[in-house]
């Protein structure tokens, strides 16, 4: 029951913040979290709401995807919303690509937005030919930002800690300014990129819903919600698989994972690979949506905002993720009441939180191999 | 190419690695005691030339006008200002984090750096826009046929390299390094040997930052400019050579920085229409250093034990 | 003496200037206990660094079981049925005692992709027989502890870390088992019980070898079949516990350590 | 020296002034409140040209309020882009599909304009650009709403060639930032020069961060070029300045026209920015009646930053957004028919005249020479009189 009044309230919230325009809306939706997670503590309620997760998680994921698509529908004809939603959806995604990285094998990336942003690049390459079907174009994306990252495997693998952040650091730094320099990808200004298309479907175009005019972003939240449950479910069976149990002890022990017959190289290299293929594919889908890239879409404090959605939300934690993608991307929107002022504030808001919360907002739990189903011991 | 250009390059080159190496410094010291990276260093020597320039106005403002008085005047608010700087984010935003993973000290510094820029950017009158830091030193220089030595340049290189031999003098033979370098080998032992903690992590910040803060004046001398985005490249260089070089390393920190500069230096040089690919270069030579040495050239004592 | 289970031949291995194992030969019989002691930094942990593949010798071969494992790397070693425990546990803290059971059980583990993330079936009953095993095993350490399995390790006193970690090196069924220091960290008595429960563990099963690095001689006295004194890398004594305490090098060794 | 106090304070002075000042006006929220957008980089790199910007368009819309025979009252919506493209286009999407907002004047950096003209087709949001310099802005499409009252840089290019050329300066180098206005200008500049018989000797991409263009100058003073052009922003014309002097490089500097502030001086000193040449679109704005007016406005609203080179066509932007509300109403679709028949329209930099592209035609450009720590109208200023000259060509 807590657990279902959870997620609805969740629910209820975002709509809230998605339509919050003044000041004293905005702070006082702030305030509000705030003293609702201090009672929720006191209260005892945080804990039926874990005990409600341990015992029904699937329902309850259900439920959320549920309400999630309600939300979208409710806010099926505001356009800034919906392309706000499909902003959070899409960093979400991308997180998690991260958080198999270093959330589960502690591989530092610094260059998530130049993979992102090759997806999105391979979106526009490909789209303007129109010889590939967009949806496979996601999957290109996706292959394309792990075919970059091929170069990269000697080193990542090599290197461990802050020796491997400066190799990634490298590469973000040198993908950017490769984009810029030469012509052949647009140069600094950058490249249209087409819009999604289903068969007998342009995401151009919005759809009719019941005979109301809808946004054509509609498409897209519905279609990012889509693959954020699809990505979300990988994720989680990765968690609660050998694999993953394996990329947890390279991460916290090389060395005795490998006296345990545990390949660190070749779980390295798959959590490497399968992070940036997760990045290239939502860069593909944000790419398509935005409708244009350029190079300074994608630098290194693109990389860190994707970092800091890890670490806030909870290494390896997936609703964490949720809600720091809310918070990273809708927050300094929400702050432009703020103008110059707002990344001084929210730069403040984050060393806040992990001085408060170390471990991120809502740290991972424990794993359950098969929850919803009490395991023969 | 002529004798000229090619002093012209190395005495750059000279000048650059001895800025790098300044700043890779302190990031190897900070590795050394705490490990970890500081990441708003480069900020926080922004930080502290604006401090010097500040000083530098206020010096003006009371009617000091000689150069040298102005310099030692600006010399010492920015090192001292900024070495408190450094140990005051030591003391209330790295060492309470001691416990919580490596990667939250790298991200709260890295935001606390935006922090920085963001408000001299917003705070400092005027900040959005780059100052002209003033040519305190001697302009007089030397041709020796197409390249121009300047004595500015000379004293800086001289005087950056003799404050890396005093620190290694510090580390190496004052009760205060010995200290700091029982606390970078073993937190526990230093403890039970009566060192304090504390006091050696934070004088080893205002060390470190104050180093940071010589190289920041050093590059206001030297560009007559500064501007609130100065040190996110610099402090990105500077980790990139200490890193390279190999960390809780001086030497290291000293090589990485030559290194690096060298690499543009020699980018620049070898594509003389596509210099924009510069970095390019040398950042992809960092990725294959790193896969060819991947704990620096200098590694580090495997403190790894099993 | 049958053929020897493992078999170290002229062994050096060096650090920089320092060597660390000094010509070591030695040779381990199947379902022998082998007491390796010797003073602080005389190569016991180096050798068992060297034959789980984490460094290479610098010179020198070494035989399992009749093949040359001299340079494999750890996972061959594992894979081979030679597990171990470290000197400093070395568990994955945050995870609960069932995972970080699991993880010494990778070899029987299926590591495809599809049979992982898509296909799970496999993955459950591998689920459920691997945490069956699991939970037996620490079972005949304490019947409280598996009670809890689902317990982060983090949260545990030492002694069950250390049973726990001997829990992982065991689930796979291997034929060596090498404890670094198992006393390490515990009280007399704590140890004690846990020499009990790996003589118990090693009775249930076939042919299961043991070497110790141990600085409590009383382990050393009770448990080993036989010992192997080192001192500076190099082998001074060989023979029962007896012999070796009484004789007169290995005394100097020791006492001239401290 | 400010306090910070006194910054933040500064938005409340600023209501409370206008309010104050505007007794009347209290009666005049009888008028019917109209909201108008600004977009443009308020945090980051090229922040002080986005926060002249956003006061220049808060200062034409304040004026308006004060002016008892308007017909609304206006109320300025102002965004930050971060000189991003898809955080442009997220906030061009905020903007244009709040429909209180009629219209707005957006973007400094091309690559952000390139991005967002579509969403403001897409949902009929008049928009005219008050900064960015890219061509394809407004012809690379056929979109009634965008409309722009800065020349491009085509314009300013043929300016700059022709008056160079003119002077006698044959040989050129082109350093340029590798961002689209850096690279932009490059393209232009060197097409304009090479077809009016100058060569350029070299071009060298340097990134927009960069601190140390020692080795790019370094083969400079090797080509021994009779001018430098720096093609970029003020931090970087600066910079490359600065180490022009280190290395005893003798030319003419020449900049484009983001280097034309006021930071430039502040940045270099009055000795070394001596003999700067530099273009920008416009009629200078002290020079027209409006422009002195502009500035003393400016002035006395107590900004605590410049308005910068684009301050007044921001201004003349956001004013004649307004006189287009003022005359075809609150309506979006009135306003882009309005805009498209603007002609001859009077403005501080000049009558503006769009053409079938929404493009302003009279594109005025002024060419500028530093003297004495300002920017003075080339043909004003002593170095046109001959009483101070140039580095005379090789």
């Amino acid at each position: 029951m807590a657990g279902a009044l959870v997620v609805l309230g969740a629910g209820h919230y975002g709509w809230a913040l998605l339509m919050a325009e003044e000041t004293w809306q905005v702070v006082g939706l702030l305030a509000l979290a705030g003293m609702a997670t201090i009672a929720a503590y006191k209260t005892g309620f945080v804990r039926r709401v874990e005990r409600d997760w341990a015992e029904a998680e699937p329902q309850l994921n259900r439920l959320a995807f549920a309400v999630l698509i309600g939300l979208i529908l409710v806010l099926a004809g505001s356009h800034f919303a919906l392309l706000m939603i499909s902003t959070v959806l899409l960093y979400f995604i991308a997180s998690l690509g991260l958080n198999i990285q270093f959330g589960f094998t502690g591989l530092v990336n610094f260059a998530g937005a130049a993979f992102f942003g090759a997806g999105a690049y391979t979106a526009a390459v490909l789209g303007a030919q129109a010889l590939i079907p967009p949806l496979l174009i996601l999957i290109a994306g996706g292959i394309v930002a792990m075919a970059i990252s091929l170069p990269l495997l000697v080193p990542i693998v090599r290197t461990t800690g802050h020796y491997a952040a400066v190799v990634t650091i490298a590469f973000g730094v040198l993908f950017r300014t490769f984009l810029e320099v030469n012509e052949i990808l647009g140069g600094p200004q950058g490249l249209m990129v087409e819009s999604m298309k289903l068969p007998g479907w342009d995401f151009y175009n919005a759809p009719n819903l019941f005979g109301f005019e809808t946004s054509f972003y509609l498409n897209y939240a519905l279609m990012a919600a889509g693959l954020a449950a699809l990505v979300f479910a990988l994720f989680r069976r990765l968690e609660r698989s050998w694999i993953g149990l394996h990329m947890d002890a390279v991460r916290l022990d090389e060395t005795a994972a490998a006296c345990f017959g545990i390949s660190v190289r070749k779980t390295k290299i798959l959590a490497f690979l399968l992070g940036n293929l997760i990045l290239g594919v939502s860069g593909a889908l944000y790419g398509m949506m935005i409708s244009f890239i350029a190079p300074a879409s994608f630098t290194f404090s693109d990389s860190l905002l994707l970092v800091s959605i890890v670490l806030l939300g909870g290494l390896g934690s997936p609703w964490g993720g949720v809600v720091a993608a809310t918070i990273v991307v809708l927050l300094p929107e929400k702050l432009q009441l703020l103008q110059e002022y707002r990344f001084l504030l929210f730069s403040i808001l984050v060393i806040l939180v992990l001085l408060f919360r170390p471990e991120g907002l809502l740290p991972r739990h424990l794993r359950n191999f098969f929850p919803n189903r009490r395991t023969g011991a | 190419m002529d004798f000229g250009l090619i002093a012209q390059y190395l005495a750059n080159g000279i000048l650059l690695g001895t800025m790098y190496a300044l700043v890779a410094v302190g990031f190897t010291l900070f590795f050394g005691v705490l490990d970890v990276i500081k990441f708003s260093h480069g900020d926080v020597l922004m930080l502290g030339t604006f401090i010097g320039f500040t000083a530098w106005l206020g010096l003006e403002a009371v009617g000091v006008t000689n150069p040298w008085l102005q310099l030692a005047g600006v010399l010492l608010c920015s090192l001292a200002g900024t070495a408190l700087i450094g140990a005051a984010i030591a003391n209330w935003l790295i060492l309470p984090l001691k416990r919580a993973p490596q990667l939250n000290t790298l991200l709260i510094t890295l935001m606390l750096g935006t922090a920085i820029r963001e408000a001299v950017r917003l705070f400092y009158p005027n900040g959005s826009n780059p100052k002209a830091f003033p040519a305190l030193l001697p302009d007089a220089s030397v041709e020796i046929g197409s390249f121009a030595l300047r004595a500015d340049s000379v004293i800086l290189v001289v005087s950056g390299l003799a404050l890396i031999g005093a620190l290694n003098l510090v580390i190496n033979r004052t009760r205060l390094g010995l200290a700091i370098r029982a606390v970078a080998q073993d937190e526990e032992t230093a403890r039970t040997m009566g060192i304090n903690y504390t006091l050696v992590v934070l004088a080893t910040f205002a060390i470190g930052s104050g180093v940071a803060a010589f190289a920041g004046i050093m590059n206001g001398l030297y560009y007559n400019e500064i501007n609130f985005g100065m040190g996110l490249i610099l402090g990105l260089i500077g980790f990139s050579a200490a890193i390279v070089g190999g960390l809780g390393n001086l030497y290291g920190a000293i090589l990485g920085g030559f290194l690096f500069a060298g690499l543009q230096v020699v980018g620049s040089a070898l594509l003389p229409f596509a210099s924009a690919y510069k970095d390019v270069f040398a950042f992809a030579v960092v990725i294959a250093l790193m896969a060819w040495k991947p704990t620096g050239l200098i590694p580090e004592r495997s403190s790894d034990r099993v | 003496m049958s053929e020897p289970l493992l078999e170290f031949r002229n062994v050096v291995k060096r650090f920089g200037g320092v060597t660390a194992l000094d010509d070591f030969s030695m040779t381990l019989a199947p379902r022998e206990i082998l007491g390796l002691i010797g003073p602080n930094g005389s190569g016991k942990t180096t050798s068992f660094n060297v034959l789980t593949g984490i460094y290479g010798p610098s010179a020198g071969q070494v035989m399992f079981e009749g093949r040359d494992i001299t340079g494999a790397d750890p996972r061959a070693v594992y894979e081979a049925g030679i597990v171990r425990t470290f000197q400093r546990s070395r568990l994955c803290l945050s995870l609960s005692i069932y995972d970080n059971i699991m993880i010494g059980d990778t070899a029987r583990l299926t590591r495809g992709l599809w049979s992982n993330l898509i296909s799970r079936r496999g993955l459950e009953k591998q689920l459920d027989m691997t945490r069956r095993t699991a939970r037996d095993l620490v079972a005949t350490f304490s019947a409280e502890l598996a009670d809890r399995m689902d317990a982060p390790v983090g949260s545990l006193p030492m002694i069950e870390r250390r049973r726990i970690e001997i829990c992982r090196a065991l689930i796979s069924g291997p034929r060596l088992l090498l404890l670094d220091e198992p006393s390490a960290g515990m009280t007399h008595d704590e140890t004690h019980q846990l020499m009990d429960d790996i003589l118990a563990v090693r009775a249930r099963g076939e042919g299961l070898s043991i070497i110790i690095v141990e600085h409590e001689m009383g382990v050393i006295e009770r448990i080993t079949d036989r010992c192997i004194v080192l001192s500076y890398g190099r082998k001074i004594a060989e023979g029962t516990y007896a012999e070796v305490a009484a004789d007169s090098e290995v005394q100097n060794a020791y006492l001239g350590a401290d | 020296m400010k306090f910070n106090t006194r910054k933040s304070l500064r938005a409340v002075v600023f209501s409370v002034g206008t309010s104050a000042s505007l007794l009347a006006a209290v009666a005049a929220q009888a008028k019917d409140t109209v909201e108008l957008g600004f977009i443009g980089p308020l945090t980051g790199g090229v922040s002080s040209m986005g926060l002249g910007g956003r006061n220049s368009a808060e200062l034409a819309v304040q004026l308006r309020n004060a002016d008892p025979n308007s017909k609304y009252h206006y109320e300025l919506v102002a965004l930050d882009d971060e000189c991003k493209p898809n955080v442009g286009v997220q906030v061009a999407t905020k903007l244009a599909t709040d429909r209180k907002v009629v219209g707005t004047i957006a973007h400094y950096c091309s690559a952000v304009a390139m991005g967002t003209v579509d969403v403001y087709h897409r949902f009929g949001l008049p928009m005219t650009v008050w900064g960015a310099v890219l061509p394809d802005i407004t012809y690379g499409n056929d979109y009634p709403e965008i409309t722009r009252v800065n020349g491009t840089m085509i314009n300013q290019n043929e300016k700059a060639a022709s008056v160079m050329t003119g002077l006698g300066y044959k040989t050129f180098a082109i350093i340029h930032d590798t961002t689209d206005y850096g690279k932009g200008h490059n393209t232009y500049l060197t097409q304009f020069l090479t077809e009016g018989g100058a060569s350029v000797v070299g071009a060298f991409g340097v990134t927009a961060d960069q601190q140390d263009f020692t080795a790019e100058l370094t083969q400079v003073k090797a080509l021994n070029p009779d001018v430098v052009v720096y093609a970029g922003l003020t931090p970087g014309g600066v910079r490359v300045r600065q180490q022009m002097e280190k290395l005893g490089i003798e030319a003419v500097f020449e900049g484009v026209s983001g280097i034309k502030s006021d930071a430039f001086f502040e940045g270099l000193g009055g000795e070394l920015a001596e003999g700067t040449m530099t273009f920008l679109e416009g009629a200078p704005a002290e020079k027209l009646p409006g422009g002195a007016y502009f500035l003393k406005e400016y002035e006395a609203a107590g900004f605590d930053s410049p308005p910068e080179a684009y301050g007044p066509f921001a201004f003349a932007a956001m004013d004649l957004l307004i006189d287009a509300v003022e005359a075809s109403g609150p309506d979006r679709k009135a306003i882009v028919e309005y805009m498209g028949g603007v002609k001859e329209h009077a403005s501080i930099t000049g009558p503006i005249t769009f053409d079938d592209h929404g493009q302003n035609t009279v594109a005025l450009i002024t060419a500028y020479v530093a003297q004495d720590g300002k920017w003075v109208v080339w043909e004003d200023s002593e170095y046109a009189s001959g009483a101070r000259k140039l580095v005379a060509p090789k």
